[in-house]
């Protein structure tokens, strides 16, 4: 029940394991996939096409990607204001998603959301979550739904290390222990709840110790090698399925960039912290984990890259000439009407 | 309704029964709450339920008013019908990002993918010394807030046919019960009914005023108006019965009958849902006044614990007699 | 106030003179939220006061609103002055037991032996693509809670102003800041000065139509009177500046004059802050209206992301001027 | 940091101390005069004559006067809906107390409090709380204060083991040991919230292992033993007056009756149970202590309980004198005018 943790590696990736090239390749696609979004994201807020911020994924990429690969199809996820990642790693449309952001009607949502609130319930994304630890008691409820309805569905719920200091994650995390739902709290450990660093309002920095509040399970790792975050999730989500239970994984991480796009993060972190965690790239260590270790050759992947740079083209091309939501459309979807 | 059944029941004997044919009729429901299990609730408005349907159904929660609202939002968008019991309403204040950031705009922000059929009950209102932080009316609160629909049924039959029509809808409901009501008797007709939203029922005709009133002073108000129509002034009393959806028709078609408007709301009066009462059909009705619209609510105070001072801040039969009869003078 | 000054500052700029000059003052004044300090708060509205005052004056805060308001109710019965940050408005929904159980409460239920002298500061409003979560405007609900009172500064002035009143108040307030304005330049006069409570403004004369508005809307609103005076149509213009206290006198007395109201209020429109401005005015000015009083607000939708949506539902200087005219013509 | 656990001893006393008579004396009375006073309500009560309602501490009395007994004059408390227990313990004046129980003028609060949010600031009782968890953050701020000002004054936070499922008791302790503030945190663990026993919402069933989640010092003990709870309080109260922080003090009790005065309880606890706890029931254990070994004489403690029983009289008179307050006194004290 106490806290595991890894002791960090220069290049962060588990190399104990045997997978398969391809699935270790789609990891990377993923990882890409998010990547590249997210870059263009920032372009595009750049040259003012986007209205309002979003709060950007990079550095992070392998909690997702390796988390989401844990899950089957029917599973759930609740994400979190910092959501494009998990999305994306859950398989949404970036076409959609991208239309979304730029708040045009082809969009997830309609234009509504954002991108601090997309919903694709077909991929089982309840949902982003403008409200730091909204989602938190909407995961768990899901969690009570398939326990109740012995759906052997299991929900993930991505949270910040700040988001652990709101209410409804002490609440949310009792109720699921002792009643055994069947959720797995991820936990993004980027050290920073916008400018304020975890240890200037928490004691623990080790967000994992929290679980011992709760009986369950709690694990720090290296929330940079998404073979490990793939690993512990798997393991956690299986012991969910089977009855036994909530647990909570630390995954230990950074944020490259500022708060959100309009941040320049300059204030309250140092450039050697900086400097630190991007030697640790989860992409970067990730790609020479497939070549070097498992195989995959240079040109593969580069033609891969090549690829999801084009579908990602493609989706900003989508999101561009898709037209603005008509006004009138801002008064549905309040209630729902029908049968 | 059926008039033949003289069947009497409690207001909580109504809520029980709401729910149990709703549970009984889909899996989906369910029933969760702080005490709502064993005991059957704190107002024993849940009795029983544990008994039939068991613990995974009607379920003994922690003291957590957030979660648990977040809990019923979770069940809700994944395809149940959670019945969220907050004991006291005073302690939505405690859930209102689940109830206000979530509850009421998922549905919206996902341009319509989800919907969120989940039934929130809290007991509201005065009257039994219960101090200033578990005696408030608080629907104006809710009533702001998009996406919610807002009900408060006056009697044990008005709340069962409302609670089974809030816990069929599609959306989020927040459901006022008063607590002064739970112990009382009231014919309720046997078997299945259910009452829609967004129809505002007139209780009693007349010619001279309308008062327009909610939950449990519409009581108050027919109490009122008895004793005017034995003076010779008839008073059209109306039920709101839902704040959200607000039926304006029947309020203004009664109005321009009448020429006067008192409204009646135990909420208190600042701020309080009697003001868009009144503004909800201003233009509509602004010809026909022949009198300022009025309003009776519970003072600005803070809710007093002593009797002495409760009672005198909270409308009462003989308030709304008085304000009545000035207004309705000629 | 001194009309020679020509300095202009920021809104933003206002909140941190404001709070600067308070500390300056008083050591019981501290300033907490989440960042507020090093990075000078989400909308730079306390840069350099945590430079100056120190890390236990000005301090950053773990996300706990709920926590943190409550932290402040702790502080000011036991005789300080604190200023909370709740960043967005929105956010009061994690905190509203603090704001209206406790803060609200506590002196009634003491019977007078404590006081509570914090200020709870959040920024409200539309108009940034912020989506439903970070967008509303949600001071009808504080309205509604007696114990509190409520500011909704209009301008840079208006705010330095309101505020240094609301941090030396021995009450609770409530203070809705703009979020539009944070970055916009306005005259503020050098030196000290304080905006009495209760006190509304009259910013522009007129004689057709009085147009009763808060915060950002009270901008809005000249924008539309100046383009309605080029047209010989004089709208008088009334900067409400607090809900609570609500300073009925010079509205009734404007509204006798012109005889028509239009109410200009930025949350939305049903159970809204202006169905109180009207009906809370209803009895003193109903013989003298030669118009029904009309409303704008924020339609009754959740906030929608794409500023396609945002905009239309949001009233505008276009939409008040159009009001504005058809209520005015004879 | 792990939490601690006291072998349960039948007579639960402590006898490793040595303390003058006197002292144990006033224990022995501030006990006997919570008792006293709570059967006197519920009398009241049954007599129609309380209006609402009241929470009784009868059969946890050990635990108020043990922690009230460890504090300075100049330090606050904070007190819960079950409040009567820790205003007595922390000197509060009975005539007063039972003027605002009947809703009389001469009350503490003029009537507008009731049981549930009686303040009594001249004692430093900065307030019971309706509102389960409402308190605690407040506590945390008067602990705040204190720091900011450098007084050394230390608030005691009363809660129930309930409470602490409520956000407000995971969002104050976090800020308490990021900041070392000077409180202390007492849980009257009575099992209970009104009828949910705790473990069937809550896994651990030692709430005192919930501080590990903010690395402070937690620990369990058998709160019907008044010279434990007031060492334990004691010791901690001198740790945060000095400047180390917060801790969190677990004090296992039961409610003799039931939840409040209208309730028979009879429904979710078993009968054993009860007579199991009022077999260690602290006032009856800590008499024999006093009697058989710490000396004192049978003959003087009677005579104690005597004039309590006069003084409690005493109180209901003054209160059944006490006139109503006014009409209009509801208008007065919503806010505060004057400077
Ligand atoms: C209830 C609430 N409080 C504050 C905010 C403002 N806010 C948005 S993100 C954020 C920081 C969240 O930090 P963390 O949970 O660590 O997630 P991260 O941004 O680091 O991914 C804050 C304070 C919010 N959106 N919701
Ligand atoms: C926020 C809130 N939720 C629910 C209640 C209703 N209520 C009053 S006391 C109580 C049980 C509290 O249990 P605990 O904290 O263990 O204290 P105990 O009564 O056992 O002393 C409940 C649920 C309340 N007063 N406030
Ligand atoms: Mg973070
Ligand atoms: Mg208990």
């Amino acid at each position: 029940m106490s806290a595991q943790k890894r002791s960090s590696k220069k290049k962060g990736t588990s190399d104990g394991n045997r997978y398969e090239e391809d699935f270790l390749k789609n990891l990377y696609a993923t990882m890409y996939r998010i990547r590249q979004f997210e870059e263009q994201v920032f372009e595009l807020y750049k040259l003012g096409l986007m209205p309002g911020l979003a709060h950007s994924y990079i550095g992070e990429e392998a909690v997702a990607t390796g988390a989401c690969a844990a899950l089957q199809d029917r599973d759930y996820i609740v994400s979190t204001h910092r959501g494009h990642g998990h999305l994306i790693a859950r398989g949404a449309d970036t076409k959609k998603m991208m239309a979304e952001v730029l708040g045009k009607k082809d969009g997830y949502c309609k234009g509504k959301a954002g991108s601090m609130h997309i919903v694709a319930l077909d991929k089982g994304i309840l949902g982003a979550n403008g409200i730091v630890g909204g989602g938190i008691p909407i995961a768990t409820g899901a969690a009570y739904m398939a326990k109740y309805k012995d759906t052997k569905q299991v929900t993930v719920s991505f949270l910040g290390e700040s988001a652990t200091n709101e209410g409804t994650f002490h609440e949310s995390l009792n109720m699921a222990s002792a009643w055994d739902l069947p959720v797995v709290y991820v936990v993004e450990n980027n050290r920073y709840g916008i400018s304020v660093a975890l240890d200037r309002v928490t004691k623990m920095q080790d967000i994992a110790v929290r679980a011992q509040a709760y009986g369950i399970g709690g694990v720090t790792i290296d929330g940079n090698d998404v073979l490990k975050v793939y690993e512990t999730v798997k393991e956690a989500v299986a012991s969910a399925r089977e009855g036994q239970g909530p647990a909570l994984i630390e995954c230990k991480t950074y944020r490259f960039k500022g708060h959100h796009v309009g941040d320049p993060a300059t204030q309250y972190r140092t450039r050697e912290e900086e400097a630190f965690w991007k030697e640790r790239c989860p992409l970067v260590c990730f790609r020479d984990y497939l070549i070097e270790k498992a195989g995959s050759d240079e040109k593969g992947i580069v033609a891969l890259e090549n690829a999801i740079n084009d579908e990602i083209q493609e989706a900003i091309v989508f999101a561009k000439n898709s037209p603005y939501p008509d006004a009138v459309e801002a008064f549905e979807d309040i209630y729902f009407e029908g049968r | 309704m059926n008039q033949e059944q003289v069947r009497e029941i409690t207001y909580a004997q109504a809520v029980a029964e709401a729910i149990d044919e709703e549970m009984a009729r889909d899996e989906n429901v369910v029933l969760i709450g702080e005490d709502v299990g064993i005991i059957g609730g704190n107002f024993k408005a849940t009795v029983g339920l544990r008994d039939k349907y068991g613990d995974w159904r009607v379920k003994d929660t922690p003291i957590s008013e957030s979660g648990i609202i977040g809990l019923g939002v979770g069940m809700a968008i994944t395809g149940m019908r959670p019945v969220v019991e907050i004991m006291f309403s005073d302690f939505i204040a405690l859930g209102m990002d689940q109830i206000a950031n979530q509850a009421a705009k998922i549905r919206y922000m996902s341009g319509g993918q989800v919907k969120v059929p989940l039934t929130i009950r809290a007991a509201m209102g005065g009257g039994r010394s219960s101090a200033a932080q578990h005696s408030q009316s608080l629907h104006a609160w809710v009533a702001h807030v998009p996406g919610l629909k807002v009900a408060l049924p006056s009697t044990a039959a008005e709340l069962k046919g409302l609670l089974k029509t809030a816990i069929r809808d599609d959306n989020p409901v927040v459901f006022m019960e008063h607590k002064v009501e739970y112990n009382k008797k009231f014919p309720v007709p046997e078997g299945e009914y259910t009452i829609p939203f967004g129809k505002a029922n007139v209780v009693r005709e007349g010619d001279r005023l309308t008062i327009v009133a909610t939950s449990n002073m519409v009581l108050k108000s027919l109490e009122a108006a008895d004793k005017l129509g034995k003076e010779g002034i008839h008073v059209e009393v109306i039920d709101l019965r839902t704040l959200v959806p607000l039926d304006k028709q029947t309020m203004i078609g009664s109005v321009k009958k009448t020429g006067r408007l008192l409204i009646v709301d135990e909420g208190h009066l600042s701020f309080g849902a009697g003001a868009e009462i009144g503004m909800g059909i201003m233009e509509d009705v602004f010809y026909d006044l022949d009198f300022p619209m009025m309003r009776l609510g519970t003072e600005d105070c803070p809710i007093p614990f002593s009797p002495a001072l409760e009672f005198p801040i909270i409308p009462d039969a003989k308030k709304i007699y008085e304000k009545a009869k000035m207004m309705a003078k000629r």
